[in-house]
């Protein structure tokens, strides 16, 4: 398997983690703000 | 037994239907050459990639015409209340999944049938493992695409905003049988020399299977109201 | 024990998401009992028509015809509704042929195509019929079927003055028949002369059940004087 | 309710020390380097997913087994939460073949099946959106998702075997044991993450049901 092929990659890694991080706070976020609003919580 | 005599009697309606309404057919088989011709522009216009992609012109332009024959075999029975008149007979679920689902896969064959001389005109794609060969490869594909499509096109006809919701439905849905289907004609057309146009189609026909069974044991639960 | 009432419903209700259309009916109709269903618009008699005959399954209660569950007794059942059912594409005759042969239907196709007047124009496809036309097309295979228990929602309307008669004359035959019929109609003054029992729906519960003779003259003045609006 | 904000907090404690450890304490592996560290978001973030669609196929079954409306609750708060969990796969996919392969998308078998589970239950999504009666929309919805899962099976074996023909497997295979630990601790996170979002959105859709059922 090639080491990896573009030298670095740490930019990639560091995109993953904040892509992933802030979606899914988001995600939670608007989720908890939609259920008070529908008086689900 | 009845499910099987009331199934052909649904079939012979739906073909009847389609001969009165020969016309629309006609016309969704035109859309599907128009499709090919799109397809060879899009796709550039140089003898190998023509005949390398011509299976997957064929496939997606059979696919894209097989949502307008699936949309009309539907709003045929929803338009003036025929599926219910039908099922107050009575006539059985499953009888009527597999007249319909019978119905379409013959419209899909003759549609993807009359595309094949155009593709191999179109294409320079004269099957090199034999016309017998691409028309199986076609009859298994029409076969694994109506069983979902019927079940789809049933659901979709009655919710709201129909037409984009059975491509949006079937499409991920016949994902598999697509890329087998191209593949085995892929293979029929550019020649086969480690013979897994076998193998492909067992996929295809596999797919067949698992879908009308399904279809037979979920589609009395989609129509009843 | 007598036989069992050729409809029976007991605590029935439907409702489309949030709206009981029918609620806590219970009736019971003996056989060969003619039955008119009358009422103000929305009043859910389409609705209860729709169940009885199982075309819809109620989401509350149950349908029982000569003591089987409706959906079983789907055979025995006839159900005239607003949507005709026929396949524009097929003529008349196909269209009959096609019902005679799927419901196995005792009676003959030419014999009810004479019997609505529509034997003149069997061969031509449906998609050509005029609304009445559809609609006598409609009370064709209806009479195909020969069933027990008849359900008719608004026969009138859409029809000529001859499709009104037409429409007497085939209440008649039932009548004679024996078979049970329920009818829904706003033509209260017309039908009443012709049916044993009335019941007044008023927004989807039964508000009165009465024989034909005692109808309240309120409800007899209320019916319209043309086709069923 | 005391649970669900408990499984929520849970889900945020094991995901940062499991990201910790990935980034801090667990080796760098020798042939991939750096970008491996992507898999102890990724991989969670997968199995997650298909959990997600599975709990919607066991919803779309239970409900058209029993007809009771908390499977179709369930159904409606799976496919949300499977959906955007797919997606979000989807970019991670993504910004992991980049380094890796030089692609943005190598069609890898698993993470393009997910994809397809995407587009099928966002499908899905619109047909509930498009049908008004609940009980219809319950009905239908479970039939299609009940198709669509039983399809992910065919997904992943065209895809793979497709791929077989042009390129050879791309997974790594091994996995160092010291790296199981953060991998672990973030599934776990990821897990209880989407039992919280879940949660929720079990509870809006029965408040929303409660709105449209009332007499």
């Amino acid at each position: 398997m090639p080491a990896g092929v573009l030298t670095g990659g740490e930019e990639f890694v560091a995109a993953a983690y904040i892509v992933s991080f802030v979606v899914l706070a988001l995600f939670a976020g608007t989720m908890i703000w939609r259920a008070r609003q529908e008086g689900a919580l | 037994m009845e499910i099987a005599s009331q199934c052909l009697l649904v079939l012979q309606k739906e073909l009847r239907h389609l001969w009165r309404a020969r016309a629309r057919a006609t016309a969704t088989a035109t859309f599907a050459l128009a499709c090919l011709f799109l397809f060879s522009f899009a796709g550039g216009l140089d003898g190998d990639t023509l005949r390398d992609n011509a299976a997957g012109y064929l496939w997606v332009g059979l696919l894209l015409a097989s949502t307008l024959a699936l949309g009309e075999s539907f709003r045929v029975e929803t338009e003036h209340g025929a599926l219910e008149a039908l099922l107050l007979f009575p006539v059985h679920p499953v009888a009527l999944f597999l007249g319909k689902a019978l119905g379409n896969m013959l419209t899909l064959l003759a549609v993807g049938l009359a595309m094949v001389p155009f593709a191999v005109a179109l294409f320079d794609a004269a099957p090199r493992e034999g016309v017998p060969t691409l028309a199986a490869c076609v009859l298994s594909g029409s076969a694994a695409i109506a069983a979902p499509g019927t079940m789809h096109s049933a659901l979709a006809s009655r919710a709201r905003a129909r037409d984009v919701l059975l491509p949006l439905l079937l499409f991920p849905l016949v994902l598999p049988c697509v890329v087998a289907a191209t593949q085995a004609t892929r293979l029929a057309i550019t020649g086969d020399p480690m013979n897994q146009l076998g193998s492909w189609l067992s996929v295809t026909v596999a797919f067949a299977i698992v879908h009308w069974s399904l279809g037979a044991l979920l589609f009395p639960l989609v129509v009843e109201d | 024990m007598d036989a069992p009432a050729a409809i029976a419903a007991r605590d029935l209700g439907r409702r489309f998401a949030g709206r009981w259309a029918v609620r806590g009916v219970t009736l019971e109709i003996p056989a060969s009992q003619m039955v008119m269903i009358h009422g103000p618009n929305g009043s859910g008699k389409t609705t209860l028509l729709r169940v009885l005959s199982s075309a819809i399954s109620p989401s509350q209660g149950e349908v029982r015809v000569h003591g089987v569950p409706a959906v079983e007794a789907r055979r025995r059942i006839a159900l005239l509704s607003h949507a005709d059912g026929h396949y524009d594409e097929l003529s008349g005759r196909d269209n009959l042929a096609l019902a005679k042969e799927l419901g196995k239907m005792p009676g003959s196709v030419d014999g009810v195509l004479d019997a609505v007047g529509l034997a003149s124009r069997a061969d031509d496809p449906v998609r050509a019929y005029s609304a009445g036309m559809r609609k006598r097309l409609a009370f064709a295979r209806l009479l195909l079927k020969e069933a027990d228990v008849v359900c008719l929602d608004e026969p009138y309307a859409a029809l000529d003055p001859e499709g009104h008669a037409l429409v007497d004359d085939v209440l008649r035959q039932l009548r004679a028949r024996g078979a049970t019929v329920l009818v829904s109609t706003h033509q209260v003054r017309r039908v009443a002369g012709l049916v044993d029992h009335a019941i007044r729906l008023e927004n989807g519960h039964v508000a009165a059940q009465v024989p034909a003779a005692q109808v309240s003259p309120a409800a007899l003045a209320a019916a319209p004087a043309g086709g069923d609006a | 309710m005391k649970h669900v904000w408990a499984s929520g907090a849970a889900a945020v404690l094991l995901l940062s020390v499991g990201t910790y450890i990935g980034f801090f304490h667990a080796p760098v592996e020798q042939y991939m380097g750096i970008t491996q560290k992507i898999m102890y978001v990724h991989v969670p973030t997968a199995w997650t997913a298909l959990l997600a669609f599975t709990a919607a196929f066991v919803a779309s079954v239970g409900w058209l087994w029993k007809r009771a409306w908390t499977w179709d609750y369930l159904l409606e708060s799976t496919i949300e939460v499977g959906i955007v969990l797919g997606c979000l796969l989807s970019v991670q996919g993504a910004l992991w073949a980049k380094p890796t392969w030089g692609v943005y998308w190598d069609w890898d078998p698993r993470l393009t099946s997910v994809a397809v589970m995407v587009l099928t239950y966002a499908g899905i999504a619109a047909l509930r959106s498009f049908v008004d009666d609940p009980v219809k929309r319950a009905t239908w919805s479970s039939v299609a998702s009940a198709l669509g899962y039983v399809n992910v099976i065919f997904v992943y074996l065209c895809v793979k075997w497709l791929r077989t023909l042009h390129q050879p497997q791309s997974s790594p295979s091994t996995v160092d044991p010291a790296m199981v630990l953060p991998l672990r601790i973030n599934a776990f996170g990821m897990i209880f993450l989407a039992i919280f979002l879940v949660a929720l959105r079990y509870r809006m859709a029965r408040a929303r049901r409660a709105r449209e059922l009332e007499a």
